[in-house]
């Protein structure tokens, strides 16, 4: 069984979903709940069996798919992966206990469940052919899920989602099949298995041009600036949960992506690139920090916060050392649980007032004192206080970058100002002040179904903030192989300077020294 | 002078194109068949000529098989009119229009 | 000398009398036109050594085909002048030429000419219809038979499709209609099985 | 030894760990003195630490690591130090006494609980900040004092002015720390480790514009969280917090880290004289500055925040000009009588319903006597008479600018000590002296409990001889870390002249407070409406300056880049391409108008445009094939 227990992460919650639509309307909750245990269970088990001190691929699983075109699917994690996919079997299973839905329960479960499936199975491709079938599929239940239970804008969000993101992956699919003709051309053999690409040394135009349109995919997914406009949308009329679940997970594909992508198979490119999307990113953090403070609904400050974050997020990817890779890679967690979290608390007050307008509320620290401490906790997690899970993220992104441009992660750093400006004013006017408004004066304070939703993010909140070494360790271990690889890659003088050799330590010595 | 593959081709294209002008001029189905019936002649001449000129029969194959193809569609194309006739009288074009997107 | 003589006269009459077919507002012009050419055609065949396909030309065309024609236009009385709205007849014709020499083009010149190679080489120690029944009946197998199971469908249809019930079409009619005609079909069997 | 630092460093977070379980139920006064017994611990193991780091002795400890990835390391170490453990002591000394005397001045308050639970949090905060091996743990406590201060200004979260005060303090806070995050950065990067120990050992061999940026980064952390000029607004309005919290965090404490993390990285500033100058200079300008503010004030608390300003700009002109044991000494000092003022004038608040304006009081001296002889007392230590605290910690940054031959500096000193002195007893003779002004607002004072009362105590007595006592031994066991530099003018006359003549100045300043507000008060209308008035009432205009200059625009702008740029050019440009591509269907769609025989054309149209495409590509690919050939 532990040769296999990808697929069977992979393909357990979808055999359950088909189950689950001949299980009945009153029992599909208990159902998903049990389900979405069992699959975070195993992906526990997955986190026991993972050798910490390999830096490579761990469970590789292969069978052929297309032969003649070396499509296999091909399945196998690393630290990177590992704790992505735990977050994603996490979010799934507490997104389902703590569902307030009332509306076709057993719909938006079998979805939910379909959606998990699609989520591991992201995460643990090795094959391009498998992650983009993943990575395509990802969209439909979240199209669904808007769709179907969104608000009053919902065709137009969900439409909107879907065309956008798929737009971008159009684009990346013809990237991959260039790359997989491109290693045609080299070895006389058809593959679309990464760990064959990663050995290819393409020529510098190929780089940038293949760059070029795995990130346009990618970076509509995270989303990067100017293409982030699809998100507002989606979070603002998404049911609760599907927000939660675009979030915390969805939005890592696309980060995510660059690391197992863009770094190795296109370092040159990567290095090539690195300031015009460092200036991006930098966009991202202050613009959308601004755009945040101007909103007047609590979801959608959350949502650009998000997209400030994803800012931070890619800035880290793309210092292209270990501190920085390694950050983002943890920070991309830190926000999957920290924005999960802020998401999950919004819900909770919309299912009271049925509004999200911050005028509407007010002094709400008197009347739900619980709510207040568990959502001044993860807003300051938000704003990146230290001690809790985003601190060190950031930290290692910013640090990280900081190697590669002085003033670059001055203006980035920003971020931690002007994510304070506008976390706290929300903050202040939700939960500061008086009572203003009738219908707020009897607000029932956090009941258990949602405490057992948000006590366990606010512990590995707080845990992984005091203690990241379980997860940094394995994260920074894998980060090293991917940095080492990128290194070995390089090919202009400009990258092989920008990308640290952590093989050789006289090298590294060298280098200090002369700084 | 010799009759190379080149002159059959232009008379093959030739024909072809004066049933092209007559597919898209005729309005009278039956006359539309007519010009359908030109543009297979004209690439059966294609076919066979190249047969020849290059020493091979697929083309006259194809040449067979496709006056077979003729065959069938007069027969199941009369059918298909005869029907449209007797529900509207007229086998215009121009009164065809359940396709109307 | 003799050959380049047949094939100009031969090319002149076919696109002649093709010509006509195309232009002609007289169906029965039209038609007689079409048959014209047709025999025209076979003569290149013949002029090719493509004899079993000139003859075959000549009975299905000439014989089946045109049959079927005039029967079709003695049935739609279409024997008057012919009554056609035409619309911007010149684009019709400019794309017409277009098309031909583009064609024309592609099939003459050497890019696709030359790089064409016989697959299955005329033996010259057969006749043509010696060969073409060799080649028929073991390369061309499968879609020979195919071909003869269309010609058999093709030909029930077209006994069915101008059959006598078939004035009533039930893919034209709307849902009500077909409910209504079944539901005054139903009853009237039932006193014919009587009776 | 080190289960007593652990002690001393847990305990204030047992204590608060205890106080948030009863967090949202109704006052139990178990919080509140199991929190100040923590805390007494707390004290007890600092000062254990203290006997033991007196002998020469220092402990350091690794207790996990925290943060590694790559080359970083970074664990959670704390080191106990004789610089460290001078702040332990200050810190829970302080913390302790503030507990208990929160009990009592929180009695009626409904966040009681909460309350203790918060301070609690803020001195574990203020431990770690101090205890830290590595600037990372330092910055730990550094954003955590910025959390708990936040927490605490914004205690009574209904008030508008609490909340935009708590807000503007963490914000301003903020822009500090990014600037102290660099700093780290910087130091990372070219020394590849943030311990201290490491760090002071490689600085000397990085070349100097390095060092120099590195100091000037950190400083500028440092400046934030003491408020200096210019982010040194946030401090007065830190006023609107319960009074204890300002005792503790805003006067004692948390203010004075940024002048504990300039001490502490000693090694760095001691080679970059030029930035120490420029620190003293800064230091001097704002204790001036904030002076002068003080003078006109009509707000108790605020009056006493500027003096606590005032205050650190001499402590940074000390660490500026490289006399680092006198700033912490003078830190030292500062805490325990600017913590006793604090105090007092909560003991006053009190007893005047929460009135702040000194005005509105006076002739308290006959209600509330013991408040009074200890809010003189602290002012008294404040403006420096001999032989409380202040004459040996203030005077002697008067003598260190002398001697470093900083005759500006020491020139804007010694004027600054008159405008404390006077400001100080402006204040004490408002609230004291004169006629009984706020029995016309129906107001009968009473002394605060007994119990605070002799929970202030022990500061009077540390106000009073901290100076005298402490700066022998003190000097001796600091000057193991931080440059033994003895301060002494060798010329005696002007020695004396020196320490006379400032007496007699501070002296006068006081007699002229006492005469001017003592008895009677004229308002005079004609001063206050003159144009300095105005400007040192209105904080210098530099609120408003912010308000008008970063505030509105960033408001303004965020506005903008949502409704504007967002919506409607990045939005709408994505809009647009789906709509172009929408309206071209609806166009096009004409040509499916079901008349095959249009079809039909459309249909030949088609041929045509593909076979001219099949051309064109094949001619290009045999021009291209023929070139390579």
């Amino acid at each position: 069984m532990q040769e296999h227990i990808l697929s069977i992460l992979i393909f357990f919650p979808a055999l359950a979903a088909m189950l689950g639509f001949i299980v009945h309307k009153d029992s599909a909750r208990a159902f998903g709940v049990t389900v979405a245990a069992i699959e975070f269970f195993l992906s526990l088990w997955l986190w026991h069996l993972y050798d910490p001190m390999t830096s490579g691929m761990q469970f590789m699983e292969k069978a052929p798919l297309v032969a003649a075109f070396g499509i296999n699917y091909l399945v196998g994690i690393d630290g990177i992966s590992l704790f992505i996919i735990i977050l994603a079997t996490f979010f799934t299973m507490i997104g389902i206990a703590s569902l307030t839905e009332t509306r076709r329960v057993k719909d938006l479960i079998v979805t939910l469940l379909f959606l998990e499936m699609t989520m591991v199975g992201v995460f643990s491709a090795l094959d391009a052919i498998v992650f983009y079938v993943f990575w395509e599929l990802s969209l439909i239940p979240m199209l669904y899920i808007i769709g179907a239970w969104g608000g009053p804008l919902r065709i137009y969000a969900s439409v909107k989602f879907f065309l956008y993101t798929f737009t971008g992956s159009l684009v990346m699919l013809v990237g991959m099949l260039f790359m997989a003709y491109f290693y045609f051309q080299a070895t006389g053999q058809w593959s679309f298995s990464l760990l064959e690409w990663y050995r290819l040394i393409l020529p510098l135009n190929f780089q940038l041009w293949l760059f070029a349109a795995f990130f346009l995919g990618f970076a509509i997914k995270v989303p990067m600036f100017p293409f982030h406009t699809w998100l507002p949308y989606a979070h603002g009329q998404a049911p609760t949960i599907g927000s939660v679940i675009l979030a915390a997970i969805l939005l890592k594909m696309g980060t995510y992506a660059f690391v197992r992508f863009s770094l190795p198979l296109f370092p040159d490119a990567a290095v090539y690139f690195m300031f015009p999307i460092a200036s991006l990113a930098i966009i991202m953090i202050v613009y959308t920090a601004m755009v945040a403070y101007a909103q007047e609904d609590i979801k959608q400050v959350v949502a650009y916060s998000s997209v400030s974050h994803m800012g931070v997020i890619v800035l880290g990817t793309f210092a292209l050392n270990v501190e920085g890779i390694s950050g983002s890679i943890f920070l991309m967690i830190a926000h999957g649980v920290v924005s999960g979290a802020l998401f999950l608390l919004v819900g909770v007050v919309y299912d009271r007032r049925h509004t999200k307008l911050m005028s509407e509320f007010g002094g709400l620290a008197s009347v739900m004192p619980r709510y207040a401490t568990i959502f001044g906790i993860m807003m300051m997690a938000s704003v990146g206080l230290p001690l809790t899970i985003n601190f060190v993220g950031e930290f290692l992104s910013l640090l990280g970058f900081y190697k590669q441009s002085h003033g670059f992660t001055l203006v980035a750093g920003t971020a931690i100002i002007v994510g304070a400006i506008y976390m706290l004013t929300a903050y202040k006017k939700m939960f500061f002040g008086t009572v203003t408004k009738e219908e707020n004066k009897y607000l029932k304070d956090v009941n258990k179904t949602e405490l057992l939703a948000l006590i366990p993010l606010v512990v590995i909140t707080v845990w992984l903030g005091v203690y990241p070494k379980p997860i940094l360790e394995p994260i920074s271990k894998s980060v090293e192989s991917i940095v080492q690889l990128m290194h070995d890659k390089a090919q202009t003088p400009e990258a092989q300077k920008r990308i640290p050799n952590l093989g050789n330590p006289e090298v590294k010595n060298s280098q200090q020294e002369t700084h | 002078m010799e009759i190379t593959l080149a002159h059959y081709l232009v008379l093959s294209g030739v024909l072809f194109a004066i049933g092209l002008i007559g597919v898209m001029r005729r309005k009278n189905l039956l006359m539309l068949f007519f010009a359908t019936e030109i543009l297979l002649n004209a690439t059966n001449i294609g076919f066979a000529a190249i047969a020849h000129f290059h020493n091979d029969l697929t083309g006259q194959m194809f040449a067979f098989f496709i006056i077979a193809i003729a065959a069938s569609e007069v027969a199941v194309g009369l059918g298909l009119l005869i029907v449209w006739y007797k529900r509207t009288g007229k086998i215009d074009l121009d009164i065809m229009t359940s396709m109307r997107g | 000398m003799f050959e380049a003589i047949a094939f100009y006269l031969f090319a002149a009459l076919t696109i002649g009398m093709f010509t006509i077919t195309v232009m002609t507002s007289q169906a029965l012009y039209a038609l007689t036109a079409m048959a014209a050419g047709m025999i025209f055609i076979s003569a290149f065949f013949f002029m090719l050594g493509a004899d079993f396909l000139g003859v075959v030309q000549i009975i299905v065309y000439t014989g089946a085909v045109m049959a079927l024609y005039a029967f079709g236009m003695m049935f739609f009385d279409t024997t008057r002048t012919l009554v056609e709205k035409r619309n911007n007849p010149r684009i019709i014709f400019i794309l017409g030429v277009m098309a031909a020499a583009l064609i024309v083009f592609i099939l003459v010149s050497p890019i696709i000419s030359t790089h064409l190679e016989a697959r299955y080489p005329i033996e010259a120690a057969f006749g043509n219809s010696q060969a073409i029944g060799m080649i028929l009946f073991t390369k061309f197998l499968v879609p020979f038979e195919l071909s003869a199971v269309m010609l058999l469908v093709a030909m029930i249809a077209g006994i069915v499709l101008a059959g006598k019930k078939m004035d009533k079409s039930l893919t034209l009619m709307a849902e009500e209609e077909i409910a209504l005609m079944s539901a005054t079909q139903a009853p009237k069997d039932t006193e014919e099985g009587a009776h | 030894m080190e289960i007593y630092l652990y002690i001393a460093l847990f305990a204030p977070l047992a204590g608060s760990l205890f106080s948030a379980l009863f967090g949202a139920s109704p006052k139990t006064s178990v919080t509140g003195i199991v929190a100040s017994g923590l805390l007494f611990i707390s004290f007890v193991s600092s000062a254990i630490l203290l006997d033991y780091v007196m002998m020469g002795h220092t402990v350091h400890v690794e207790m996990m690591t925290w943060i590694a990835a790559g080359d970083l390391y970074i664990p959670f170490g704390f080191v106990v130090d004789q610089v460290s453990v001078v702040m332990m002591m200050v810190v829970s000394i302080v913390s302790t006494i503030v507990h208990i005397y929160s009990i009592g001045y929180m009695d009626h308050d409904k966040g009681f609980n909460r309350f203790f639970s918060y301070l609690s949090a803020f001195v574990f905060s203020m431990m770690i900040l101090v205890m830290s091996d590595n600037f990372l743990g330092l910055f730990i406590g550094w954003e955590g004092v910025g959390l708990c201060s936040w927490l605490l200004i914004g205690f009574w979260y209904h008030k508008e002015s609490a909340t935009w005060a708590a807000n503007e303090a963490f914000i301003m806070n903020r822009i500090a720390d990014l600037s102290m995050l660099v700093g780290i950065f910087m130091i990372y990067w070219n020394i590849g480790s943030l311990q201290y120990d490491v760090v002071f050992a490689e600085i000397s061999n990085l070349p100097m514009p390095i060092i120099t940026w590195i100091g000037i980064f950190l400083f500028v952390g440092a400046m934030g969280k003491s408020a200096q000029f210019p982010l040194h607004t946030w401090l007065a309005d830190a006023m609107e917090g319960p009074t204890p919290v300002s005792a503790l965090i805003h006067a004692a404490t948390m203010v004075t880290a940024g002048v504990y993390l300039v001490v502490r990285a000693n090694p760095i500033y001691g080679l970059i004289p030029e930035v120490g100058t420029a620190i003293a200079s800064l230091g001097a300008f704002v204790a001036m500055f904030a002076a002068t503010m003080a003078l006109v004030n009509r707000d108790m608390k605020r009056i006493v925040a500027y003096s606590t300003l005032s205050q650190l700009g001499y402590m940074f002109v000390a660490a500026g000009l490289g006399a680092y044991w006198v700033a912490l000494f003078h830190l030292m000092a500062h805490a325990f009588f600017k913590a006793l003022l604090f105090l007092g004038a909560g003991n006053v608040m009190h007893a005047m319903h929460d009135e702040l304006d000194p005005f509105k009081m006076g002739g308290l001296k006959k209600s509330m006597k013991f408040t009074w002889i200890l809010m003189t007392l602290a002012s008294v230590a404040l403006a420096g008479i001999y032989p409380l605290a202040g004459f040996f910690s203030k005077d002697l940054i008067l003598e260190v600018a002398f001697v470093e031959q900083h005759y500006v500096l020491y020139t804007v000193l010694l004027l600054t000590a008159g405008l404390t002195a006077f400001y100080s007893f402006r204040l004490v003779a408002l609230i004291f002296h004169g006629n009984e002004r706020h029995l016309k607002y129906g107001i009968h004072p009473h002394e605060a409990y007994t119990f605070m009362l002799y929970a202030m105590a022990p500061l009077a007595v540390l106000a009073v001889i901290a100076g005298m006592v402490f700066k022998t031994p003190y000097y001796q066991m600091v000057t193991h870390m931080l440059p033994a530099i003895e301060y002494h003018i060798h010329n005696h006359t002007t020695f004396w002249i020196m320490t006379i003549g400032t007496q007699l100045f501070v002296i006068t300043a006081i007699a002229y407070a006492y005469k001017k507000y003592a008895k009677a008060v004229k308002v005079d209308t004609k001063v206050e409406s003159g144009f300095f008035y105005q400007l040192l009432y209105n904080q210098y205009y530099i609120p408003k300056i912010y308000d008008e200059l970063f505030t509105k625009p960033y408001r303004e702008l965020s506005k903008v880049a949502w409704k504007q740029i967002d919506l409607k050019i990045v939005d709408a440009t994505v809009d647009g391409i789906a709509n172009v591509i929408y309206r071209m269907g609806e166009k096009t769609h004409t040509m499916q108008n079901g008349n095959l025989s249009s079809m039909l054309r459309w249909m030949v149209i088609g041929l045509v445009v593909l076979l001219v495409l099949a051309i064109a590509f094949t001619v290009g690919y045999n021009a291209v094939t023929m070139r390579a050939m």
